[in-house]
């Protein structure tokens, strides 16, 4: 546990990252799950950047844009056939459709 | 550097040019550009196999103008250009398979951002065949999330959406762990070169620094390529997924995008961790009891279903559950099974979505049973291949699911112990499954009182349903009977593959 | 020669024999009954008999029909009540522990990682210290962050362009507003669109305009500046992109669609990512053959700071930032309008 | 240097978990906003501009910007504000 400390960068991007997991397991909305997945996406930036990335990268800031944006497409519709953003309502419902 | 080595970087670079060319162009000049391209991708891996039997030994191709550890590398291999051939192959025939269902349900001027998806996943497939550098396979992963999750989506009916969501999320989470595995490997190692990153890990396993981290690195990116390619545990979002959208959609999902994840995972085991670090990292039992949990059960579940494609798609889930229980097993003979499974898979899962495709348009778009029943004399190309799918699968002799299951017990018996017995106890348990819903589906096609078989009217799925059938059935059964020279190219593949 | 015992009609074998005749293996129950039907198939059915039987089965799926929504209904009852917030709140801990788990485990991974900035570190080999020293010489760069993405991993970025343009691709197949499907049909939906664009957006807000009228010129200044400035200081084609891409978004909000549909329609859309990403892939597999096969690639790298310099780092700057805010522009307007 | 990089650690964790707690959309999305933008001045710290500037522009600007045109979509913002209450 010596160097948790001067480690602290990384030590706060995995934080972050577990928070954003959190948020995305316990949050049944779907906008709460975009936040946070780029949370978890940003907390990995964090980690990588504190990591002495030499590159700099700013690619992957560009991936996690381009997803949450298809994730939201995928909300708006969701939203136009089913009028809810409750994840399970939606699959519910799908399944009775189904049935 | 003789010219035809450039046929790795060719076949990565020309999809991807021509997908922002399709993009502008309208449907039916679309559907020929992607056809052309992807058939010439498929000309180009067939070339590279017979050069590589010449050259016997793998080369590293530099992209740019610097060398290994600063600039990006590809590496072919004869492991690389057959699987290359495999994918490209199986990619062809499900396009062209899937040619009417793609008119019929995607919207017109939606139609060449279809064709756009496809030639990007090959294009994604083809790049983490070939890549020796770790982050280019993270960025062509990414690129296959997307696409996949496009591809499902295309039909934008009620049901694909939701199943698009849910794949997105579990995706995303098992794309998350492995970018943090991948950062956890270059801060430890310093490198981004598959090559250079096993020098290090040697070293660092002899000086016993960082173990911790490093079995940590190790469980990261095989969670992550698990959750990706439908592991046991991980594969809620497979029916919906698979059974959604068009069978074009099914065929490329099932048989390509999951064994993408799968080939890396192998080429991470290999090349930059070494077996012999994986196996002493314990993760092998862990995918031994995961891979024979998934075969057993995902069969189980694949016979409750009333939906043909969803029956379909858990038996993939089962076969994928045979790729992981191989490569547990950890061994040469265990991985060059695992491989010969994830190529005679491919070919099998698509040619069954494909005919799939073909019997439910015969029998008016229902999937239930008792709607399909006749759907073979409706149909009779459709119906063929989806016996000789059907029976590929279930492991009737002179056919790819025989030879499947000849090398996974060879590969059992040669480890001996607990391992085998578990082995031979799962073969024997997923193929009696295999049969009872395979066999089920089969005689409910062809089912029918002579008098209702006369007045059924025919169905004409298209010339090109029909050769792809053809070819995806020759296929299954060359790897049936002609499977030696497959697999002594996969044995030699592997040698020097790390 | 063996007689036969006369009361071999009810010994066991026989009698297995006939089970087996039934039709003893149990298939599910859909086969079932379709395997009995089979067996009487031989006799000529009259006309009413097969009109009969086929009632009796529509009469049967209806049940199976009612049945099964009958399931869900008290499924449905069920998650509502008192079984949903057990089931959530069972959930709910799991998810916790198990998030739990997964940071405390990455927690100690980190704190057996090398320290943070230590100077022997890994990550300090000779790798890092070519691209440092050697980075202005060879790429012609003086940022080397922008000479390393364009020219020593190439290759990466490449693909990432990609990402962009697929996802690009992607919200078109699911937002945009076909004009092919059926015109009644449709127009009701970009009705619908233009309506809902209307109702929360005040069209011309004076505040919004005057603002936009002074800020939009800077920021797209400043993205020109940053785009073209990417091989010497900080910026380069995914930062110059964002900021136009930005800079565009807040003219369409302050100036409304009518403004930028006369120089930015679906077309030019299509036209300029076209032509960006074929740039860019022809450029580089060009750097990738010659360099591959050990060819002079025939570009000069100029003299290091002047715009000019570094080969092919600007115009491929260009052509990422051109994605990058074509793509910023497409998100934006395809979920506001569902069309450029 | 140090004492501001602690303090902006602090303030992103502190701005996570409480998107995580609200219960409106909207506040949320506007906590992850000032999120995004303090992630954006660590960049600065970090020593990488580029990436300082990208996640400016794109990661406050663009990501949040979708969010809120989605949240109107899905007239999860009524009329007037002053209530804020959405549906769930």
């Amino acid at each position: 546990m010596g160097n948790l400390f001067n480690n602290y960068e990384e030590a706060c991007a995995i934080i972050l990252f577990g928070i954003g997991f959190t948020t995305l397991l316990l949050h049944r909305n779907m906008i709460k799950k975009i936040i946070g997945f780029s949370m978890m996406d940003s907390a990995i930036y964090l980690f990588l950047a504190a990591k002495g990335y030499i590159a700099g990268r700013k690619a992957p800031i560009v991936v996690s844009v381009s997803v949450t944006a298809l994730m939201l497409a995928l909300t708006v519709r969701l939203y136009r056939r089913y009028h809810t953003l409750d994840i399970d309502e939606i699959t519910m419902q799908a399944r009775r459709e189904e049935a | 550097m003789q010219l035809w080595q450039n046929l790795p970087f060719a076949m990565i670079l020309l999809p991807l040019a021509s997908a922002s060319l399709t993009s502008i162009l309208k449907g039916k000049a679309a559907r020929r550009a992607a056809l052309t391209v992807i058939t010439l991708v498929t000309l180009m891996a067939a070339a590279l196999v017979i050069f590589m039997q010449g050259y016997g030994q793998s080369y590293t191709f530099m992209m740019g103008h610097f060398p290994a550890p600063w600039g990006n590398e590809i590496r072919a291999g004869m492991l690389e250009a057959v699987t290359a051939l495999c994918f490209a192959l199986v990619m062809l025939f499900s396009v062209m398979g899937g040619l009417r269902d793609i008119e019929h349900d995607i919207l017109p001027d939606r139609q060449n951002l279809y064709f756009v998806m496809c030639e990007l996943t090959t294009a994604a497939l083809m790049a983490q065949v070939f890549t020796n550098d770790v982050f280019t396979g993270y960025v062509f992963l990414e690129i296959m999330t997307i696409a996949a999750c496009a591809l499902i989506s295309a039909r934008t009916k009620g049901r694909t959406l939701v199943a698009a969501t849910r794949y997105m999320i579990m995706n995303l989470v098992g794309s998350g762990l492995f970018l943090l595995g991948l950062t956890l490997l270059y801060d430890l190692t310093g490198h981004l070169l598959m090559s250079n990153i096993q020098e290090k890990i040697i070293a660092l396993s002899a000086t016993g620094k960082y173990q911790q981290p490093l079995t940590m690195v190790i469980a990261l990116v095989t969670i992550g390529l698990g959750i990706k390619s439908a592991l046991f545990p991980f594969h809620t979002w497979v029916p919906d997924a698979y059974s959604s959208s068009t069978p074009t959609s099914s065929a490329i999902l099932s048989s390509l995008i999951s064994k993408g994840y799968i080939f890396l995972l192998i080429k991470f085991y290999y090349r930059v961790f070494g077996l012999r670090e994986v196996v002493n990292a314990q993760v092998e039992d862990v995918l031994l009891v995961f891979g024979a949990a998934g075969a057993v059960i995902g069969s189980v579940l694949a016979i409750r279903q009333l939906d043909i494609r969803r029956m379909i798609a858990y038996s993939s889930v089962a076969q994928i559950g045979y790729i992981y229980m191989a490569i547990g097993l950890g061994t040469q003979s265990g991985m060059t099974a695992a491989l010969f499974q994830l190529m005679a898979h491919a070919i099998c899962k698509s040619l069954l979505f494909i005919a799939t495709g073909g019997l439910c348009a015969a029998s008016g778009e229902k999937r239930g049973f008792t709607s399909l029943r006749g759907a073979a004399y409706r149909n009779p190309v459709a119906g063929a291949a989806f016996v000789v799918g059907a029976f590929s699968m279930i492991g009737i002799p002179f056919l790819s699911g025989f030879v499947v299951k000849l090398a996974y017990a060879e590969a059992a018996v040669l480890w001996g112990g607990p391992r085998m017995i578990t082995v031979l106890a799962v073969l024997a348990i997923s193929t009696m499954l295999n049969a009872i819903y395979f066999g089920r589906t089969v005689v409910t096609l062809f089912r029918l009182s002579e008098e209702k078989i006369a007045q059924q009217q025919k169905w004409h799925s298209g010339p090109c349903f029909a050769v792809a059938c053809a070819a995806l059935s020759l296929l299954t059964f060359a790897l049936g009977l002609a499977a030696d020279p497959v697999l002594a190219a996969i044995r030699s593949g592997l040698e020097m593959f790390s | 020669m063996a007689k036969q015992r006369n009361d071999y009609e009810n010994s066991w074998f026989p009698r297995l024999q006939r089970w087996i005749a039934q039709g003893g293996t149990r298939l599910s129950d859909q086969m079932t009954e379709e395997l009995s039907e089979a067996s009487d198939a031989h006799r000529v059915l009259s006309a009413e008999d097969v009109a009969r039987r086929e009632v009796e089965q529509a009469v049967h799926q209806l049940e199976i029909q009612e049945h099964e929504a009958a399931l869900y209904e008290r499924a449905h009852q069920w998650g509502r009540t008192k079984g949903a917030k057990l089931i959530r709140a069972f959930y709910a801990v799991l998810a916790v522990l198990m998030c739990v788990s997964v940071i405390a485990v990455l927690l100690t991974t980190v704190s057996n990682l090398p320290s943070f900035g230590g100077e022997n570190n890994p990550i300090n080999n000779e790798v890092s210290q070519r691209y440092i020293e050697k980075g202005l010489q060879e790429t012609g760069a003086v940022n080397i962050v922008a000479g390393m993405i364009l020219d020593y991993r190439a290759f990466d970025t490449l693909g990432e362009s990609h990402v962009l343009f697929i996802a690009a691709c992607a919200v078109m197949i699911l937002l945009r507003l076909s004009d092919s499907g059926d015109p009644r049909q449709l127009s009701r939906e970009r009705m619908e669109a233009e309506a809902n664009d209307r109702l929360y957006e005040p069209k011309n807000d004076i505040i919004l305009q005057r603002v936009a009228g002074i800020l939009v010129p800077i920021i797209m200044l400043f993205g020109v500046y940053v785009l073209f400035n990417g091989h010497l200081g900080p910026g380069g084609g995914f930062s110059g992109g964002a900021v136009i891409g930005a800079g565009l978004i807040l003219y369409l909000n302050a100036y409304g669609f009518a403004a930028t549909e006369r120089f930015f329609t679906i077309k030019t859309f299509r036209a300029v990512s076209f032509i960006a990403l074929a740039f860019y892939a022809l450029a580089k597999s060009y750097s990738f053959f010659c360099g591959a096969n050990h060819l002079n690639s025939g570009i000069g790298l100029g003299t290091p700071g002047d715009i000019f310099s570094s080969g092919l780092i600007l115009y491929l700057n260009i052509a990422v930032g051109m994605v990058v805010a074509c793509t910023m522009y497409a998100f934006y307007t395809l979920f506001r309008k569902g069309d450029m | 240097m140090e004492l501001l990089n602690i303090m902006l650690l602090v303030f992103i964790l502190v701005c996570a978990v409480s998107v995580s707690l609200t219960k409106d959309l909207l506040t949320s999305l506007i906590i992850f906003m000032s999120q995004s933008l303090a992630m954006a001045v660590i960049w600065i710290l970090l020593e990488s501009p580029d990436l300082a500037i990208t996640e400016a522009a794109v990661g406050a600007g663009v990501t949040s910007l979708l969010m809120f045109v989605t949240l109107k979509k899905i007239h999860a913002i009524k009329e007037d504000p002053k209530d804020g209450e959405t549906k769930e």
